[in-house]
């Protein structure tokens, strides 16, 4: 029998260790797992405050089986840095020196951070795990929260701002990898994580990751929620990089159909297992439709 | 009450364990169930558990589910294709 | 090859920084500090350090990557002033809390708003809560020397915590004096390469592990407060480090404090740093005009000098403590804790509190006659 | 008159709502109650503990309850997870939502004045159910009232309807007054079944 | 109208603000001070008060926006915690200095690493020196009080700087208990709309001008030590505050103090906030046991309490100060200062420290009656 | 006579008083002296920490005529959102509120703040003024600063980063008006803040303003520089804005021209007058053309 | 020496003033003069002065240089057009 | 030996330079000097000051120098600007570059022991210009070993020549030679001219 992705993933090592304390359905957890078989033991985790930061469970005990290192918030990316390049001086030549963190820390407080660092290049990975929320606080609006979403800051679903694009943004700032993925596609992620290893330089992945208390659905749905998003053409995966000038983007294969929008489920099938969007409202419906629109407008001028 | 202890480094290092969170297998409403015989070994269950509660070692093999763990979420029923997978509730 | 030249404070502490043979710098520009690292990257740039220099976009980010590298077994380097310190505070704390040896050279700058550029030390006095040791430097050889000293005690086994080397703005970061560069071979032997006796973030050296997830109170207060103990400990390891390093280099800042003219005296002038010194040049006329004054430099704020400071109060009369620095609402900070010390140690000399030099207000030998005189004679 | 209580319940079953609910009728009747919370960092499922102190008098203690007078457990299998029994003083009361006959209880138990209402079968028949899950935790506060006698219910039911106005206000109140009903009190459970 | 209900000490802190009719919030979630503003959010977004709420991006960001709308002539809150509290260090000095009446709840929580979010005093007490007036609340009724008469302190024209109300986090802030929330015509006499004695940021109301350029060091120094005058100047308005507060809404939580079974105490407990009260249980059960032991609550440690401190401090044998906090390399903060006071004004009752509660380890009244015995019969 | 824009220009007042303390041939202040005749006198300027808040002069005098705060170097978008809805509260709608900072302020330190305040679209105005390095201090590096030129942190030319576009990730937030600008084209300038007066919401304008002793050019070639900067290509003039889903960007007419390569002056010319980028290597010199076709590529993807 | 102010509100509050940063024109090393009869009243050099040290009132006058604050950095020379501005060195 | 100093310049002319230069040169020669720079926040062509401490023993002021044995000004027009004459001691040493004669200078100089060179035609004479602008602190140097007979000018030539390699400190070090050998000296204005 030939090898295929699926076996490799078999074999691939587990690192998320059974019996953390994330809760039941967590999409972070999963997106978890194949970020760490994609890189491998040789790897250090530095964690801002966050879900990540509490799941992994309490001292003196943790549920990941890799270098785990938890930091202040806004810290990550520059500390990630600092960790790169001592090892680097000291002649350790390729730990995966990743930052694995939530959209708040890493696309709101940590912004800036995660900014300096990819304008600098560094030679590291900055995962985001993207579930449109503060959740370890308890479900507060973040720049990643759609517009219109209830959180416990925006009871009643106001709109505030805009999806922050936090991987184009990274994509401008001329790094050599940039992706988005999905829960959903395993396999694609931790292709991508393993393409990304091969890279020198900075690496962004951007991972849409339901979470079901924060989302109010059933925890059983959160892969049917993943995939709508991307079946309704709400997420996109893609995976791009700077070179020479360029900017080269590719839509991954998931997402390829629906670059067609006839192609693409109702946005509202991927709205309606979700309690955050109860009582979402035209203007609401308006603003995210807009919104995918602009998404697509940025890919399509790219490929 | 908080004294100062003797020793000057002491380090909040946690070491790698299953079921650093207890026995999650306890936070359990509904248990899923892989029915072996409707199983076609896709591992669709196995590939999408967020607890990495389901054990698979080939793609011969049922997967088996580690209660001791597995948290009743039933990702894995909502993504088996075949419906191989029922739940139960627990204690019932 | 040890040299002699004359050299401003800031290049100072980059020398002090280059012959610790610091291995990460990271650091953001601010005056009256940004001179110190642009002679490290200068350095770097050109080669003539083997170090790696992380430009950084702000100081939150600087004190992040330092202690990230240290947490992976660099020696790490970094200085900051006045609003870059409170930018950092954040991570001045957690480099304390994460057990890093980070060195810092702190450029003391008064804070805004208004803007102010000049010396005053209340930015540093107000981490004295954070776990950071913490150095003056009176001049600049001992800028220089005081960052080697540093992380000699800082890297100490019996110690691990970052220390900071505090000099005042302008007074002796932009003024030049002569400077002994020690040679490299001895600062070699004074300084042996860091190696970490706890955690390093490389898991070609270590098991996997996870460093601070969450901890329950009771675990929580024994890691926190084995800080303390470390403190506690730093004192003789500051000690030990003052004498050895007189030894190899024959020079003498004093340990966590340093003593002129106390011989006999009747009343005692307590500063920190450049204000000591400036003390020290007005003890010695007021000592010719027949008052018998000393000086106690306080060298190391963290950990307090309890003991030592008792122990000098305890003879004389009368104690004036000038603080560049105030505590609204409160005083003079190194006063507030002279006084507790005193207190503490059953001591009633009493202490008077003269504030001077907010805000690069010029200290003049005057200003301080004047108050040592009126407390004197009172 | 002074008690203190420790509730026990599972991440998303509303033990800490139990023990506010419960503190705000008491003080409808002028009791003055405190509800106290442990937080750890736990997700849905894992045990929660809620606490109240209860007394004619306002407390000023602010430390967590150690030892109490009345022992609220959503379910019977956090007995042996949590060991909460161990928390009991003599002469407790335990209140325990099971559908089991008192007989096949843990014997632990045994020791106590024990209330027993099977809350889970109210909330499935009232349809209280969020995401799958029954709702308890009113009908606990209901088997709590008949359980020591205060408050009474019909504070306890106006409580709940201005905690969540409408039909779910409206069902939880029922829950706690059907609960409230069918709690069984066994003052010695070997000498009842 | 007034009603009684059982809240947590965060309802209350948002009633507090909500009765002070504050008109623009920026903040940014942090365990355990949340629950604050997502109260104070959902007020907004229903429309049941009338303010802006900015959902900013960080803690610096919350100080920043809420100093920004005071500056122009709003009422402006904020809440933070720990290392939000860290964060945003650098705005904390900066809106004093900048005389912007900000009121800000801090829920106290311990400092990372590692991760604990439990109680604990040390991140407000490190912005001691800041300008800040500093209110402890010690139960979920003087958290509301203290959030109103805070914003009376800060905006009076004699004193005009910001100030923060603490509250144990978890203690206080998850913990329900009866809460009197006043009427809101009493509350609007009691504190009259904000209305800014200095510079607004507003063209229609001001001519052009510029707020804090360059300033030499004279100059400088001027304007940031008028800042301690007001600090001095807030002595006697807080006492006036916590007066007419006691005349129009008949409670009292004390003014910079508050002494519970003090009458012919031999000895002396001080402390803050929740640990203060859980020390008046506790002295309430000692007292029955025929100790003369008093407790003094400090409820503000800026402008720090000396002369009352002092006061009380010299009619006792002994005094015991329970800090739940710590200043490495230091001991407790409280009672250093408490110490230095007592030096200040000669008073030399023995003090002892007792460090606990650190990281939330639980403080319970036995412990408390352990360290008082034990320096009670020494 | 027909009244021309050059008559409305010497009709506005003049804000910017003479007798600061700018170096000679200071770019920033004649920036700030068209932005704040656009502007008008119902004007708020918020300023970070930068040359600005050194060459406005000490107290107790000052060289701006509106009402200048003086504020930290990382909090001026989020002070400035608070000064605006605080003053919308209290009944004053048309106030300008108008972070006014250098590249550093606003593309480094303070980039999460702007990018929080961009995301949540306040009302208010951020304008940088983009000298290419932190200036205040003493020229070192920043996220702006070209790769290959020389700053004290960088004083071989090594290069470090990427300049970050900061103008590009303005865009993509999805914020009503975003525009670049030159000194070398001041009615460009004035008109496009009179046009961004107009609009309601976040409003970015980015200033390129050279600095003489910065880059280390003759003070009398302040003006050359920057005209240069956009002959060659390097700087491009554009403005655009985010509506309903789609991202409008118009080349403005100085650039136009350009658009064409062949119609670029040799990139030499710019770099030649500036000590900065004496000693200019292939390899900076290759980055930079890379950077400059990454940029027209962006632009052309949306025009 | 510092002593606490009796005022307890000082403000750092600066006045908008012409040459807040002194007579700038001393800073100058070179001059600019405007030839008045070359000059073809294009406004260039007052548009691009830094300093706003030009004055115009109307495009029918020559522009003024305001020679206490002119700091002599030649902008205006540079874009005249047509040359109609020289420069001297100062103190010649 | 003890002389404190006061350095008078316009931002960009190099009098910190210069000061810092002199207390090198002094080094060599055994002799301590401290070099002081009030920073205020000049741009180029503001007034500047930088100070020096000089004796044979280790100096422990820091303070400003705030009167003067020794003043340096780079231009005349310096001296109404800054009136930094006021600062100068009695028998205070002047060094001022100036072009003119001595009896055009401003009288206040009558009082002082001055030290005259035209350091900005030395500059342009050697071409040492940066941004059109004559470089004289190296210039202003020599004037300063010549005016008080230390340090010597091979030790100011030697430290140029290390501070800037190559051409431009050889420039800088001919300049402050050529400075040396031309500085007039006149101790009492007006009986020379
Ligand atoms: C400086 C600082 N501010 C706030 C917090 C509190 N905090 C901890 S986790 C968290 C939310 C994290 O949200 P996100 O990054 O989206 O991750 P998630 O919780 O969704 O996994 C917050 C606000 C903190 N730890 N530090
Ligand atoms: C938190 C903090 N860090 C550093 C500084 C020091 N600082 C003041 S201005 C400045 C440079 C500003 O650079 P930029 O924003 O590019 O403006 P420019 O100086 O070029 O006008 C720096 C680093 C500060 N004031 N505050
Ligand atoms: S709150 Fe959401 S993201 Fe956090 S652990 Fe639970 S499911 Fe995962
Ligand atoms: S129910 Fe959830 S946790 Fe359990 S095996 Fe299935 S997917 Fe895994
Ligand atoms: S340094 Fe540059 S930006 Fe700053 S004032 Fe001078 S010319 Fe302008
Ligand atoms: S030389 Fe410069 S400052 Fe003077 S008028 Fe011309 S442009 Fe303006």
């Amino acid at each position: 029998m030939v090898k295929t992705i699926l076996d490799e993933l078999i074999e691939a090592n587990e690192f998320l260790l059974p019996g953390n304390t994330a809760c039941p359905g967590c999409g972070s957890t999963l997106a978890l797992r194949y970020v760490l078989k994609a890189l491998g033991k040789n790897t250090v985790l530095v964690i801002p405050a966050s879900c990540s930061s509490v799941y992994q469970a309490i001292y003196p005990k943790v549920s990941f089986k890799v270098i785990t290192y938890n930091v202040a918030f806004a810290s990550a990316a520059a500390l990630a840095s600092g960790v790169k390049q001592a090892l680097v001086k000291k002649g350790y030549d390729n730990v995966n020196v990743a930052v694995w963190g939530g959209d708040g820390g890493l696309i709101d407080i940590g912004a800036a951070t995660v900014s300096g660092a990819a304008e600098r290049n560094e030679d590291i990975f900055v995962f985001v795990y993207d579930n449109e929320a503060y959740m370890n606080t308890g479900i507060q609006r973040s720049g990643s929260t759609p517009p219109g979403a209830r959180t416990t800051t925006t009871p009643l679903g106001k709109i505030v701002g805009f999806k922050k694009p936090m991987s184009f943004l990274m994509l401008l700032h001329g790094v050599p990898y940039v992706a988005t993925a999905s829960i959903a596609y395993p396999t694609d992620l931790y292709e991508k994580v393993k393409r990304a290893k091969d890279v020198k330089g900075f690496k962004f992945i951007h991972i849409f990751s339901p979470c079901p208390p924060g989302w109010r659905f059933d925890d059983s749905k959160t892969i049917e929620v993943a995939r709508l998003a991307v079946e309704t053409g709400y997420w996109i995966l893609w995976e791009g990089g700077y070179r020479d000038g360029k900017i080269n983007l590719t839509l991954s294969p998931p997402s390829r159909p629906y670059k067609d929008p006839s192609k693409r489920k109702p946005l509202e099938e991927f709205l309606k297992y979700q309690g955050r969007f109860r009582g979402f409202d035209e203007r609401s419906l308006k603003k995210l439709r807009d919104w995918i629109e602009y998404q697509w407008n940025f890919i399509n001028s790219f490929t | 009450m908080s004294e100062i202890p003797d020793n000057h480094l002491i380090l909040p290092i946690s070491k790698p364990t299953k079921g650093a969170g207890g026995k999650t297998g306890s936070w359990r409403v509904f248990r899923p169930v892989i029915l072996e015989d409707k199983c076609i070994k896709c591992m669709m269950c196995w590939m999408y558990c967020p607890e990495a509660a389901i054990e698979a070692h080939s793609r011969n093999e049922v997967p088996k589910i580690n209660y001791d763990y597995c948290k009743g979420c039933l990702v894995c029923k909502e993504v088996c294709p075949v419906s191989a997978i029922k739940s139960e509730r627990e204690g019932e | 090859m040890e040299t002699y030249d004359v050299i401003t404070g800031n290049d100072a502490v980059a020398w002090g920084a280059r012959l610790s043979r610091v291995e990460v710098i990271a650091a953001y520009p601010i005056t009256p500090q940004t001179t110190i690292v642009e002679k490290l990257a200068e350095w770097v740039d050109k080669g003539e350090i083997d170090a790696r220099y992380i430009a950084v976009e702000s100081e939150h980010s600087a004190m992040s990557a330092a202690m990230g590298a240290s947490a992976a077994g660099a020696r790490a380097f970094t200085a900051t002033s006045s609003q870059g310190f409170l930018y950092m505070f954040e991570m001045i704390s957690w480099a304390a809390g994460a057990r890093t040896p980070v060195v810092m050279a702190v450029v003391n700058r008064a804070l805004g708003p208004p803007w102010n550029i000049w010396s005053e030390h209340t930015d540093a006095l107000m981490a004295r809560d954070t776990g950071w040791i913490q150095f003056w430097a009176s001049n600049n050889q001992e800028a220089l020397d005081s960052i080697i000293q540093a992380y000699r005690v800082a890297e100490d086994k019996k110690v691990i915590l970052p220390a900071m080397v505090m000099l005042g703005g302008f007074v002796l970061s932009h003024t030049a004096m002569p400077v002994r560069i020690h040679d490299q071979d001895k600062v070699d032997q004074y300084l042996p390469p860091y190696s970490p006796p706890h955690y390093v973030l490389n898991p070609k050296l270590s098991e996997p592990f996870a460093y601070g997830n969450i901890l329950f109170p009771w675990d929580y207060a024994k890691v926190r407060l084995s800080i303390q103990r470390a403190m506690e400990n730093s004192v003789d390891v500051i000690k030990k480090a003052a004498r050895e390093f007189q030894e190899i280099f024959g020079i003498w800042h004093g340990d966590l404090i340093k003593e002129a003219y106390t011989d006999n005296a009747e009343m005692l002038i307590f500063a920190l740093g450049a204000v000591a010194e400036q003390a020290e040049a007005t003890a010695e006329l007021l000592r010719k005009k027949g008052y018998k004054v000393g000086v106690v430099k306080v060298r190391v704020t963290r950990p307090f000098p309890k003991h030592e400071i008792a122990k000098l109060a305890n003879k004389v009369s009368r104690i004036i403590v000038i603080d560049r620095d105030i505590s609204f609402g409160w005083d003079g900070i190194l006063a507030g804790e002279i006084k507790a010390t005193l207190h503490e140690h059953n001591v009633d000399t009493p202490v008077t509190t003269k504030i001077m030099g907010i805000g690069g207000d010029d200290i003049l030998p005057d200003h301080i006659e004047k108050a040592v005189k009126e407390v004197y004679n009172k | 008159m002074y008690y203190e209580v420790i509730w026990v319940g599972r991440g998303g079953q509303g033990a800490v709502t139990a023990s506010r609910i419960l503190a705000k009728a008491l003080n409808r009747e002028k009791i003055w109650a405190q509800a106290i919370v442990f937080f750890g960092a736990e997700r849905r499922g894992a045990p929660v503990y809620a606490y109240n102190r209860i007394s004619d008098q306002p407390i000023k203690y602010h430390h967590f309850v150690t030892d109490a007078d009345v022992i609220v457990i959503f379910e019977p299998s956090l007995i042996k997870l949590t060991n909460v029994l161990s928390r009991a003083r003599d002469n407790a009361t335990v209140i325990i939502n099971s559908a089991g006959r008192s007989e096949d209880m843990d014997s632990e138990l045994h020791k106590y004045r024990l209330a027993v209402v099977d809350a889970t079968s109210i909330a499935l028949q009232l349809n209280l159910l969020v995401a799958g899950i029954p709702v308890i935790n009113t009908a606990m506060i209901g088997a709590f009232a008949k359980a020591m006698g205060f408050p009474l219910i019909d504070s306890v039911k106006e409580v709940i309807k201005e905690a969540w106005p409408g039909k779910m206000g409206e069902l939880n109140a029922q829950a706690s007054e059907k609960a409230y009903r069918e709690t069984r009190i066994l003052e010695n459970i070997k000498s009842v079944s």
